[in-house]
Parts: structure tokens; C-alpha cells; sequence
């Protein structure tokens, strides 16, 4: 990711100052981002089978709850707090609980600073911290589509807490801690700079397709092998139970990305402005790409396929939105889309059960972003028409300096998440075991993890058949096993 | 007393009922079905993978009637359920030993 | 609720100005409230049985259109209008129709005011009207959830306009009219001076804990006593029939809710972006509170628990959200989620019928938000890394001065609260009845009071069996009852 | 529609520069508005029958992919590149691919201009192509309403880059392109100059009630006809399947058009806030002058009649919202909502199947709003509150200038559409036909078009009946015709 | 063997099914159903379109009993689904020449 | 001729099909039914209050065959259904009067 700063800053001054705008499309822009997860959880959840759905959206749900609260304990410090040395990791205790950050402001410029250097201005800095914890939220939650039917809740949720702290926080610190921007010294992927891992490689990752998606992508490959295949996989259909969930999700997460991707300029300028039309751009040509090779290769194009495609489109031009150009971007969509569709049929030669495509999507689209910076990314961006350097890719002449950087970031994330995971993923399911059992797999996780059943539609009685006469309040008047009292 | 089962094309039931009607026969019990036979299920592909679903919706109407309209209520039914293409459906009738109408507690030929 | 401001404004003016980026938050803010009650409307709606979902969303919706009515007209005025007397109430006829407010400017700086004192800058009037106007409408949906299921539309809809004006509007002048914002005095509750009421009791109540939480759960609990218990209550099943929708709902409220809590800050600085980090850290303590509730008592951790956890949460921390530090808003959190969790059991005990538990929720979630600020309220909150000043609770070595008025304001609203609704509920029900009668209590009140069913998926002929050439156009060739003509 | 501008601006500057508070408002409005195509494919697809809801949700996703991409490449030139001449049309050509624009800042205030005639200020031109592609995208998906359950996937999608280019373009030009904004000579219909044609209308259309909803609506009636009726319409029962999805989709519609509305304003100011208010308004009493006309005319208010009601208040204030006061903006809306309802029953009376009321709800809707400026048209409005000029209406003594020109707008446009649209209609239907055959459109375009059906909710098996063992992985070990491989 | 169906209100399901296992009765076979006959539908409107609903929603229940039990069967679920009010449904018997219990292969009455 | 209905575990519709075709039935009806017996439901917690839901879901398969078949398709179907674990459903068969196929009109043995 280039600096990141709104076109022109036109104030310089001597103490902090809040932008206001550019606070305000910060603040929006977390929210937005916040939106994406419960988007997920439906996204993901329209596509599992009935006997499910609960438990998928419920592992989206719980991440925003263990994460939330972690990053707010450690992670915001383990991400953007003091660097421990070669750009690795920050130091999750400096602000621990948020201790002195409160009052911060971000990115102003000191009046004696050179008129036209400014960078984006004054953000007050627990905007920051809000922006980016929606951000480890959804990286975690990502990961839950790999083991969709079959994971233990607790189990998963012991690993959001771990994987986060293990692995998030430190990618996330090589990719979006920028050196001086919250901490002095920044991750070594972001940055170059001396007393960095490899001297930093600079590559350009505007929004996370490294971090986030590479690495849930991963991540997802991992789990997927620790768990194993759900019974009847390639055998049984298991077709989504609710398309019309899918393409709300669908719908949700892709308003809420224009929070992701126009939100990382940290400001409301020009560079926020062109990448949010960029990720446009990239979103139409990947659902036409995704659908193209349904039509071509299916005979239908499908709506499951038109709401993939706009996954995979956001998925890709999130680490390349501000670096390429608008027709760079309808080529990174339309090759995404095309891509991921291609891909997600993976699973079933390589025989892994990545159950709603993490791989394919996250993966694949994260990759091919990534990479196509290097030969994409030009001065006619985003961040070059707001008046920031670009090192421009292959077509435009920049030689294979940038690609080398971006394939530097892609891989060593690739690797790095994939082993983390599967340890961390296999060190679970030998202890208090990752998946349920046959029988409860069968009848359905929501059941055997929540008690619930997701829909109960018939009209008939107060439900259900069995239902009538059944509650327990029945004889006893009140509910058998209800709670005694209330505090407060 | 006779139960005649008709298995019918969802889209006759309109049909089906209608002409019951004009027979003079005004109740029957209603319910949807999944049928199989020569009439062809049909595929759905989701992410690239196809399912074939076998099974073709229908609809089971079922009428208790008195012995001797038996075979008239089949052939109501046979009008009003026939379009002549594959999968219209089947019609059967079994033997009833005792019917009820629960609201008065009347039985056989009373409670139709 | 202190000040509102955002951190340090850099400009005074002789002339009013708009601060566009404030501005631009409020605005945004204003559309994220909006958006809750629709998301209420499907937490609300999913919770019921199918026969009554849609009745469940119209409460909502009908309170979207009649307050939003009654705000423009009066509302708005009797709310922030000159005060007639000791903080009591604003006049109603002042800004009638918002006569001659369009073109003020709230928060400006004057040139000559001290430098330094800067209020939160530059929020056009209408902007002012708007954020408040959503806060009405969804003030008064809440109190819908007591009388799921049996509810005649009318009288709701009735209720809704005179609940509004003698209850609600009253109740946000004492605690969102800050004197001099709007008009010179404000309400009682919020203000400390002579000449209001009590000489004001000065409690803070960032974003209506006690207005809209406390309110709407006390008049809940006197709807449910009025209407009574539902047929089959604590007998029959009642389970929730689409769970998917109650966390579409959820999802929802969550993503407004930042729009609720830090708009409230009416603009976009310090205190706002700490505001939103608070909101988020109760919410994901609240959600773990209450799984953690459910997995010792029940067994399990279910889905409704967790949409449950992530409302209570909300609930709690919208009076405390700027007020207390990041830790003292997980901590609110937690107590919150795992004290609704038990309070939702209070109703069988007590055998009231507050079918989807506003009681449990809203009453129990504001207590406690708006009583914990007693002891947790601290200058390293939001509102004391604004720099502006904060009566410090009793955990932070205040004193117990600050807990009074917490105390003061939230047991006066539940009180007025209380025997208001009661007279209003029993004044409705004695003239034009509140509930249907029972057999459209069994049939469902969609048929009753909408002529509507919800769901129609069977997918046979033109729908659910029965419809068949049931259209009563099929004769006529018309729709027999249609509609003649049109307008324009 | 007026000039649109915040209410005051404070800085003129020599360069052009970003307000970042501007800028923040106008993203967040593009994003909102971008989430309501998926919103209307809710509440779209909540309408038809379960075996063609995804069908309908295509029309509108489809309608993203396609129009965002040409919105791109000619689409924005084409709209507010340099007039051809008269007003007519954009050239194209000028910014293809966005081409020389992506640097630029539209409405700053050069220093030297006199203070106080001070434009809307320093928006980016990519956030003003952003803010209008999405408007692009939601004129042509209101369009598919009319054709629902019977219309040929591929067809459509070929409409969508026709239609787009050769009707709403220009006549998007006609309304939006101010001149000076973004190129010097703007659209004949929205502008009064020498050199347009007829020397420029000068009619108000804040947000597109001529442009958008006249357009599509027009479009819709001729596109019904050409395509004729559903099988069975007005004799078989055709009710919504789903109105938990059309609530869903007309709250989302509701809160994106917020953006819609108050962001036309291209600023954050008196004019936005006052926009805002006016939105609210009439929404309002749309929906209660809908329920009252169905509560007296079927004896049911309805969530239908609620969620139409509301679509039809936006409708008809979407342009009028800026030059109404809120008094008339209250009465815009119960006109509407009334109207709209009486409207809806045209088509059994005509005999045309505009299957989702697009002629009723938007050309009823947009005619009525369009029209009433020309009686309601005030100083007292958003507009006059920021210090701009209004041209009054008949009730407020102005005349009936004003009221001509809107005439002139609304007619030009609906007739325009209409004949452009049978025309392109019926090329396409002789062509590559725009209707599925019989026995298709029986069994549901779901299946026909897309191989698919939205619901498989029994949780029996693998799902629906039929589906068990049917996957054909199942003998091969893979699905049988998975795409080979993936790239990247 | 006698198999008894009866076609009654969903809401006296749990009735039924109390009544049958005091009667001794401990497995049964329930499934949704729509009924016509005097219990007439309602209305439905939408965009001021109106559709009327001619089937009303019943529970078919259906229990399998040996020759003796058939009649003392029928009257206990008359008993339970009782309400008096239009609507209330029918029962009836059909003679039923094989019964197996399908996990261990028992057939005739052991299989019951 | 016979009807044969067996109520089976959902999961094993798939296998019982199977097993028909392989007899050469290949026309059959299948429809959602939930079952009450040895075999309970399960519990479900909702804000803490607990709903016992005491049916079980359940599909029912219908075949109509020629008298001398009934038996081992009955069979068939158990071979097809059997898992050995509680819940595994019943079979049982009812003398049939008269069958017609409704695209044809056919009567009897020919209709099936
Ligand atoms: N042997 C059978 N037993 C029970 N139902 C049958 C049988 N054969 C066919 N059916 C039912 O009749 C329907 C129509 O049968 P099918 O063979 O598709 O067409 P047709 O009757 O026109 O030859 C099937 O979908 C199924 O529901
Ligand atoms: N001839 C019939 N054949 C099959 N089912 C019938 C018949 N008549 C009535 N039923 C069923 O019994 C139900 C109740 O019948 P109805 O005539 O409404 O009331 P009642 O039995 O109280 O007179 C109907 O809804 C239908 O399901
Ligand atoms: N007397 C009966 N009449 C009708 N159906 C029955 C009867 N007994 C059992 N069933 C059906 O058979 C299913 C299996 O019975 P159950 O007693 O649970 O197990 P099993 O047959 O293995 O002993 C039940 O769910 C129910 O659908």
C-alpha cells in the first residue's frame, strides 16, 4: 500500500487537529465494515444445507465477539504499537486496553513541515482503532467457510482468539502498519526500510488482499485438511438451502467493501474517490467473468454465480484499488471472475473439502489481485492522481521490480498462514477435538451446538409438528430449565 | 365407502377441484407430493457442480365417497387432472370399512 | 450525557458556518438510525410465529410513518423548542411544521468566544432534526415487542401518535435538550441549573439509555399488563420461526447503532471515534455474557442468545458509550449480556406476557448501562480525551454524586414512564379495544389485521394450495374489490 | 433541479481543493445508493413467485455488472463529457475508460470568484462518477419490475447495455449535467441557456424524478407490452411469495435513498440536512395515504400497501425534495402514497401485466412529484434555506412558469422513453426473443434461466426430495461437468 | 390390521396424540394437509388484488392398530379432535394386509 | 393390486429408490411426513425456555403394484430402509380396487 492521504491537504498546523471530513468517511467507513461480517454470516449461511445455517452464521457472529474483544485487550497493540524489531510483530502490551491512545490524533501535518507532503489528515486515533478491528474481525470470520457442517462451536471459537493472536495481528502488522503513521517503525512488507525483515519489500497491498484474504484463504486450505471431508462430500448434493440469503449477503458485503477498500485512504479525497470506482469497476467485470464461464462451461449462468463473481471482483482489487487505473481494474475483475470460477472446482480434484470455496474465492482472488499489481499498477491510479509515487507495474513499463515485491508479500503470507494454522488447527482438534460427531453431523450442527433449528415455517399450531403441548412450561408453569432471577 | 387417491400435476388441481364441484362432491384433503416415474426430473448446478433432482412435484387429492360414485369421482378426477403429457399422474381407490365426521361424531355414509 | 463536541475546533466565526465533515457524519449517522427500525422490524419479526411476522414488521413500519409525521409537525418543537418552564417540556407550536429552523446553524463558534471552548462545530438545523427524528420513530417501535401476536393495528397505530407526544417527546426534552444548543433551556434530566426542575439533576445519558431504553421498556411492561397474556402462554410453543431473519435484524441494529451512539456526538472528531470503539467493545462482551449464561444454564450457546447479547450490549452502553474507558465498555458489556440473559427468565416468574422480552432487554440493558456510569464514568473515556470534563464514578474515586443523578434520571423516567403507558394502554383498550379476539388470535393476526400471509414458497401452481383459480379476478376478469382508476 | 451547493461556503481558493467533509457525504451517498439495487432485488423478488425469484434478483444484479462496466467505459462521458450540441448528448468518447478525469475537482471556488456565490465545494470528479453510476445502474433495474416471471436471462442483459446507451444516458444528461459542473454546456432539460434546445427547460429535478423514475417507468409499460402477458395473469393467483424480502428490500430502499436524496446535494450543508428532512417527510405520509386508501378500500391495511407506500413517497420526492418545504413535502407524499395506491389497479383495467406495478409506483410517482413543484415550489424549501434561489410555484404566487417547465421535463422524457423503449423492445423480442417459451415459463424462469431454485428449506436429506443421491459426483467422484482447473 | 386416518384441526394435534398414548397407543404418523369442504377459506389482498384461499391448513394423523383396536382407535381421536365447530374433520378406517416394522423385519401385529 | 406405503428414515430414500429401480418399479410417490414412536425427538432452547419437539422427520414412499409383487417389494423397500437403529419405520400394504393412469386412461394392471 502506497501512503495513504487525501488529494491535497490544505491546512498545516501546530498542534494535532481533527479533520473532520476525513473522520467522518472513517467513521462511516467502519461501520460499513463492521456490516460485512453479519453479511458474511448470511452469505455463507444461505449456502450450507437448513440443518446448518445457525451454526454458520453463528461462527461469524462469535468472531466479532472474541476478536472485538481481544483487539481491544491486545490486538490493536500487537498490530500497530510499538514494532519489537525487523518489522515482525508490535508489542501487544504497550497499549494493552488502548492505554494512551485515546487522544491521539493521526496523520496531521506539524506547520513546519513542507507545504505538499501532507499525508492524510488528522484522524483521531481510536477512529483508527475502530477501522481496523472491523478489519481482524472479518479476516477471521472468513475462515469459517472452509469447515462449514462440522466444526465444533467451542472449538472454533477457541481458534478466532489463537489465530488471531497468532496469526492476523502479525500479518496484518507486516502489511498495514505503515512507519510513522500510529508507531515509528512499520511491518516489514508495507515499508522498506533499513532494520527491516529483508530490508522490507514494499510491496503494494492497498486493503488487505494479503493479509486478509491470502491468509484466510490459507488458512481455510488448512482447517479444511485438519477436519476432513463432511460425510457424503461429492456424494450427497449439498446444495445452498436459501439463495435468496446468499444474495442479501451478497448485497451487504459489497456496500460494506466500499468501506474496506475507499475507507483505507483514511480520508476523503481523491484517492478515496478513485478506488471507490475502481472497486466498482472490478465488481461488474468479475460477476460478467464469473457468469461468462457458468454460461459457457454450465449452459446457466446462476445467481450463486453472479454473487461468487462480485466476491471474488471485491476480492481481488482490494490490495490493488488505488494502485491501477479504471480499465486496470475491469481487467482485474474480469480475470478474477473468471479465475475463481474456474477454481472452485479444485476442491473436488484435489479431494479437500473447502466447503464454500474459501479457496477458490479467497485464495485464488487474493492471489491474482495481489500479482496483478505488479503488472497492472500505474500512475494513472488512484493514488497517482492524488499526487503519491507509484512504482508502475510490467505493462506500463516499471519492469518486474513491484511484481517481485508483490509475489515477496503473496507467498510468504501463503506459507506462513497455512503452517500456523494447520498447527494451531490440529493442536485443537487433538485436545478438545475440532469436529462433531457422525450422528450429530448428520442430523445437523445447529442442533447439536445450539439447540435451535433455524426455521419452523409450517403455521401450523405454534410450529413444528411435535411442537404442540411441548414446551416444557408446560406442567410446571414456567419454562423447566429457565433461569432464577435477574441482576441488576 | 371408497377413498379414490388422485396423484395430479399441480397446476390441474385448480382444474381437478372445479369439476368435483359440478359432480356435487365439496370436500376433500389436499397435500403436496414428490412423484417419480417416466416423467423426468431436472438438473441444477450450483458453483459447477450438478445435481439432478429426480423428483417432480404433484399434488395428492383425496376424496371419500359413497361405493357407487367411486368410479364416476376417478373419472371427475381423470377429466379434470388429463393434459396427455408424460406425468399427469395416477388415480387409485381402496376399500374404506368406517368413516367419522369429527365435528358430530355421525359415521359412515352420514359423515361424507 | 456531557457536551457533545468533537475534539478541538479550529475555526470561529462571526458569521455561522457549516462544518461539512461534521455535517457529513451527522447525515450519515442519521440514515444508519433510520435503517434500525426496518432491522427492528426483522429482529422483531423473526422471533414470532410465521402467523404473525408481518403484523410484527408493521408495528415498525406504522410507527416509521406516523411518528416521522408527528415529529415534523410537533414534535420536533415540543422536544427542542423553547422550553416552557423548569426543563418540563418544549412548546409544541414554536417550531410547528419546523417553522423558521431551516436555515439555522447549531454549534458554531462565534469570533469572540474564548478559543479552546469550541462546541461541536456547524451541524445545520435539519441535520439536527434528522438525527433526532430517528430516534423518535425507533423509541417507540421497542415498546411493540410487549404485544407481539395479539396487538389490533389500529390501536397501535393510535398509540403510537399520543405515546409519542405525551411520553416520548417529553422524555427526550429532559434528556437530550441541552440548554443552549437548540433552545436557551433544555430538559431537566440533562442539565444542572436553576429554574428547571429539582434545579436539573445534571445525569448523563450520552445517547438514551434513559429516554429511549428505559422508556420504551417500562411502557412494555405496562402494554403487557394491559393486553394481557397471550393465548397459550407459557404453555404452548412460541419459538422464534426464522431465526435467519432475527440475525439479518441483528446484524442490522448493530451496524445503526454506531450511526445511534456515535452520532450522538454530533460530529466527527475524539469523542465520536471513541464513542464507536465503546459500542463495539460492550457489544462483544455483551454477546460472550450472554453465550456464557446460556452454555452453563442451558447447555448451549444459541443464535438467539447471541442476537439477544449483541442488543443488550447496545442497549447498556448507549448512555455510558462516551463516558467510560474502553475496559469500563467491556466491562458494561459483559454485566449487561449475562444480566439480560437472566432477566429475560423474570417474565414466566412474574407471569407477564413481554413476549419478546423489551423488559428483559431494554429496561434491564438501560438500568444497567445508565447506573454503571456511576461507577465506571472516568476521564480517560471519550468525552475526557475530547477534553472536555467528566464527573469522575465511584470506581474512580468520585464519589457517589455522579451515581445519584444516574439514579435520579433513570428511575423518574421509568416511573413516568410506567403509569403513563398504563393509562394510555387501558385508555385505548376500554375505547376501541387493543387486542383482536381470540379466534383471530389462533387464525394469526396476519389474516386478521392484514388480510396477508407471509410465506408462499410451496412453489405449486401460483402458490400455497388453495389459491389455485381462487384469484377473484378469474370471473371478472378483473379483481373483484379493485381499485378504481387513478390519479394524476 | 437547482444548482445544487452546501449552504455556505467558507474557503475560495486559488488551486482547487478536496472538502474532505463534502467528499466524505457524497461516498458514503454513492455507497448508499449503490446497496439499493440489491435492495430492489428484494423487494422485487419477494413479489414474484417462488420458482422465479432469483430471476428477478438476476434483472438487478445482471443490470450492476453491466451498466457499471459501460458506465466506465462511455457511459459517464457520454452523460457529462462535452455536449454534442443542444443539450443532447455527451460525447462519449471524450473521457472513455474515464479517461482525464481523475484528478480533477469539480466545484471549488476559484479565489477570485465573489465570496457568498460560493458553488458546492471540492468534490473529487471520481466521487461524482461514483455517486452517479450508481444511479445509472438503479434507472435500468427499476425497469425489470414490469417484466417479471417471464423474461429471457440473456435478452435482458443485452437491454441493459442498449437501453442504458441510448436512453438513459441522454436523458440523464438532459437533467443531471449542470452546466459548468463538469463540462462547460450541460443537458437542455435541467439548464436554461442559448444553444440548448428550445433554449433549455429549466425544470427542477433534484434527484431524478424525470430522469430515473418518469424513464423507467415508461420503459417498464412499453416493455410490458412488448412482451405480454404472464401466462394466466389476472386468473391465477400471483401473490408474493415472501414479504419478510419485500420488507427487507423496501427498508433497504429506504436507507439508500437517503443517500439518493440528500447526496444530490454533492455537498454537506443546509440544502443536504434540509433534503434529508424532506425525504423523511414524505415517505412518511406516503405510506399512511397508502394504508389509508387500502384500509378504506379493501378494509385491510397491508405490509405490502406499507412497503409500496414508502417506494412510492420516495418516488415523487426524489425530485421535489430540495424546492418543497416540509409542509409540502408532507403533502408530495400523501398525495403519492394515495395516488400510487389507486394507480397500481391500471393494469387489470388496461389489460397490460406490468407484473410489480413499475408504471404504477414510479411513472404515477414520479409524474406526481415531478409536477407538484410546480404548485409547491418555495423559498421556504432546502434550497432557499441555503441562501440559493427558487423559482416559486402556483400556490406561492410564482405562477405558472415554473409548473410549464416541469410539464415540458416530465412529458419529453415519458414519451422519449416509451417509443425508444418499444423500439429496442421489440428489436430484441424479433431478434434473440425476450420471452422464455410456455412450458419455461410454467415450470419458472429460475430453472429455465439459471438451473437453479431459491429455497430448499425441508432439511430432509441432502435437501429437497429427489436431491438425495442425485449430485452426479456421486459415481464419478467429482462433479460431472466441473470446469477443469483454475488459473492463476 | 386396520390403518385409521384422520384429517383434523393442526391445533388438536397435541390432543390427539396425549389421548392416543393414554390409550396405550405409542406410534403414529403425522403429515401437513389442506382441507375443503363446509369450512370455507379466507381472503387475501394484495395491491389491492384480491385472492381467496379455499384450503384451510389440517394435520392428517394416521395409526396403524390391530383388527380389535380399530374402533376404540377412532373414538379416542374423536374424542381429542373434537371442537364442535365447522371444520372439525373426518376419521376413517382401511384394512391393511401386512404390517412390517422396518428395523427388525417383525411382521403382522409385532411389528405394530 | 396393492398400494405398499412405507415410512422411512429421510436419509435412506435414496438407497429405497434404488432398490425399486433395481426390482424394476420405477413409478413411486413420495412425500414429508414426521413420525412418533420409540424413536424421540430432541430439545431446543430459546432465551432459555425449552421446547421438546416429539416428532421426527420422517418421508413416506408409496407404491402401487400388481398383487403378486406386493410382497417383495415390501422387501425391497425393507432391504433399502433397514439401518437397524430405532426409528427405522414401518412398511405395511392395503388391497387396491382400481388403479388409472390420467394421461391415458388406462385401467388396472396396465395403469401402473
Ligand atoms: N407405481 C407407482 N406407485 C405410486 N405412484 C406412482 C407410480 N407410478 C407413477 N406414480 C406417480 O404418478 C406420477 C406420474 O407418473 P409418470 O410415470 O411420470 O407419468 P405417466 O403416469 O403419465 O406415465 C409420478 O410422478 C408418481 O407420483
Ligand atoms: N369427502 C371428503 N373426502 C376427503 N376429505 C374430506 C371430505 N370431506 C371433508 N374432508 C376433510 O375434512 C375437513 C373438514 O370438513 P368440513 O366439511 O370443512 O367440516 P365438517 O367435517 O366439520 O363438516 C376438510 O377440510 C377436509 O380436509
Ligand atoms: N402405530 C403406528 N402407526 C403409524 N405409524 C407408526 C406407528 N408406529 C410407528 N410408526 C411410524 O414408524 C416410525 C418409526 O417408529 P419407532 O417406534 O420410532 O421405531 P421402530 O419402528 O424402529 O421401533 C415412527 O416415527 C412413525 O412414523
Amino acid at each position: 500500500m502506497v501512503l495513504r492521504m487525501s488529494a491535497i491537504t490544505f491546512v498545516a498546523a501546530d498542534v494535532p487537529f481533527t479533520d473532520s471530513g476525513n473522520t467522518a468517511w472513517v467513521l462511516a467507513a467502519a461501520a460499513l465494515v463492521l456490516f460485512m461480517t453479519p453479511g458474511l454470516a448470511l452469505f455463507y449461511g444461505g449456502m450450507v444445507r437448513t440443518k446448518s445455517v445457525l451454526n454458520m452464521m453463528m461462527m461469524s457472529f462469535i468472531t466479532m465477539g472474541t476478536v472485538g474483544t481481544v483487539w481491544i485487550l491486545w490486538g490493536y497493540s500487537e498490530t500497530f504499537g510499538p514494532d519489537v524489531g525487523g518489522g515482525i510483530v508490535g508489542n501487544p502490551f504497550t497499549h494493552f486496553g488502548l492505554k494512551g491512545i485515546l487522544d491521539q490524533i493521526y496523520g496531521y501535518v506539524p506547520a513546519d513541515a513542507a507545504a505538499g507532503t501532507a499525508a492524510a489528515g488528522g484522524i483521531p486515533a481510536p477512529a483508527f482503532v475502530a477501522f481496523q478491528v472491523v478489519f481482524a474481525i472479518i479476516a477471521v470470520a472468513l475462515v469459517s467457510g472452509a469447515i462449514a457442517d462440522r466444526a465444533k462451536f467451542t472449538a472454533w471459537t477457541v481458534f478466532t482468539v489463537v489465530w488471531a493472536t497468532l496469526v492476523y495481528f502479525p500479518a496484518a502488522h507486516w502489511v498495514f502498519a505503515f512507519s510513522g503513521y500510529a508507531a515509528e517503525t512499520g511491518g516489514w512488507i508495507a515499508n522498506k526500510a533499513d532494520g527491516l525483515l529483508f530490508g522490507g519489500a514494499g510491496a503494494y497491498d492497498f486493503a488487505g488482499g494479503t493479509a486478509i484474504h491470502i491468509n484466510a484463504g490459507a488458512a481455510g486450505l488448512a482447517l479444511a485438511i485438519v477436519l476432513g471431508k463432511r460425510i457424503g462430500f461429492a456424494k450427497e448434493p449439498m446444495r445452498p438451502h436459501n439463495l435468496t440469503l446468499v444474495m442479501i449477503g451478497a448485497g451487504i458485503l459489497w456496500f460494506g467493501w466500499f468501506g474496506f477498500n475507499a475507507g483505507s485512504a483514511l480520508g476523503a479525497g481523491t484517492q478515496a474517490a478513485g478506488v471507490w470506482v475502481n472497486t466498482l469497476a472490478a465488481t461488474c467485470t468479475a460477476m460478467l467473468g464469473w457468469l461468462i464461464v457458468e454460461k459457457v462451461r454450465d449452459g446457466h449462468p446462476t445467481s450463486l454465480g453472479a454473487a461468487s463473481g462480485v466476491v471474488a471482483g471485491l476480492v481481488a482489487i482490494t490490495p490493488a484499488c488505488a494502485t491501477v487505473s479504471p480499465i486496470g481494474a475491469l481487467i482485474v475483475g474480469l480475470v478474477a471472475g473468471a479465475g475463481c470460477a474456474l477454481a472452485v472446482g479444485l476442491k473436488f480434484r484435489f479431494g479437500f473439502d473447502d466447503s464454500l470455496d474459501v479457496v477458490g474465492v479467497h485464495l485464488v482472488g487474493g492471489l491474482i489481485g495481489t500479482l496483478l499489481i505488479g503488472l497492472l499498477a500505474t500512475k494513472g491510479s488512484p493514488t497517482g492522481a492524488a499526487g503519491l509515487d507509484v512504482n508502475e507495474g510490467v505493462f506500463y513499463g516499471g519492469g518486474f521490480s513491484q511484481l517481485g515485491a508483490q509475489v515477496t508479500g503473496a507467498l510468504t503470507v501463503m506459507v506462513f498462514s497455512f503452517v500456523m494454522t494447520y498447527l494451531i488447527g490440529l493442536a485443537i482438534h487433538k485436545t478438545i477435538g475440532f469436529r462433531v460427531d457422525d450422528t450429530q453431523e448428520s442430523q445437523g450442527v445447529d442442533l447439536s451446538e445450539h439447540a435451535e433449528s433455524a426455521y419452523d415455517l409450517s403455521g401450523l399450531t405454534g410450529g413444528r409438528f411435535g411442537s404442540p403441548g411441548a414446551v416444557s412450561t408446560a406442567s410446571s408453569g414456567k419454562p423447566a430449565k429457565t433461569h432464577e432471577g435477574a441482576s441488576a | 365407502m371408497k377413498l379414490v387417491t388422485a396423484i395430479i400435476k399441480p397446476h390441474q388441481l385448480d382444474e381437478v377441484k372445479e369439476a368435483l364441484e359440478a359432480y356435487g362432491i365439496s370436500g376433500m384433503t389436499v397435500s403436496e407430493a414428490s412423484g417419480y416415474g417416466r416423467q423426468r426430473g431436472h438438473s441444477e448446478v450450483y458453483r459447477g457442480a450438478e445435481y439432478t433432482v429426480d423428483f417432480v412435484p404433484k399434488v395428492r387429492v383425496e376424496v371419500l365417497v359413497d361405493d357407487i360414485d367411486a368410479t364416476s369421482v376417478a373419472d371427475v378426477i381423470l377429466k379434470g387432472a388429463q393434459t396427455g403429457r408424460i406425468g399427469d399422474g395416477k388415480i387409485w381407490t381402496v376399500p374404506v370399512e368406517d368413516v367419522v365426521r369429527v365435528r358430530t361424531g355421525e359415521r359412515g355414509v352420514d359423515a361424507l
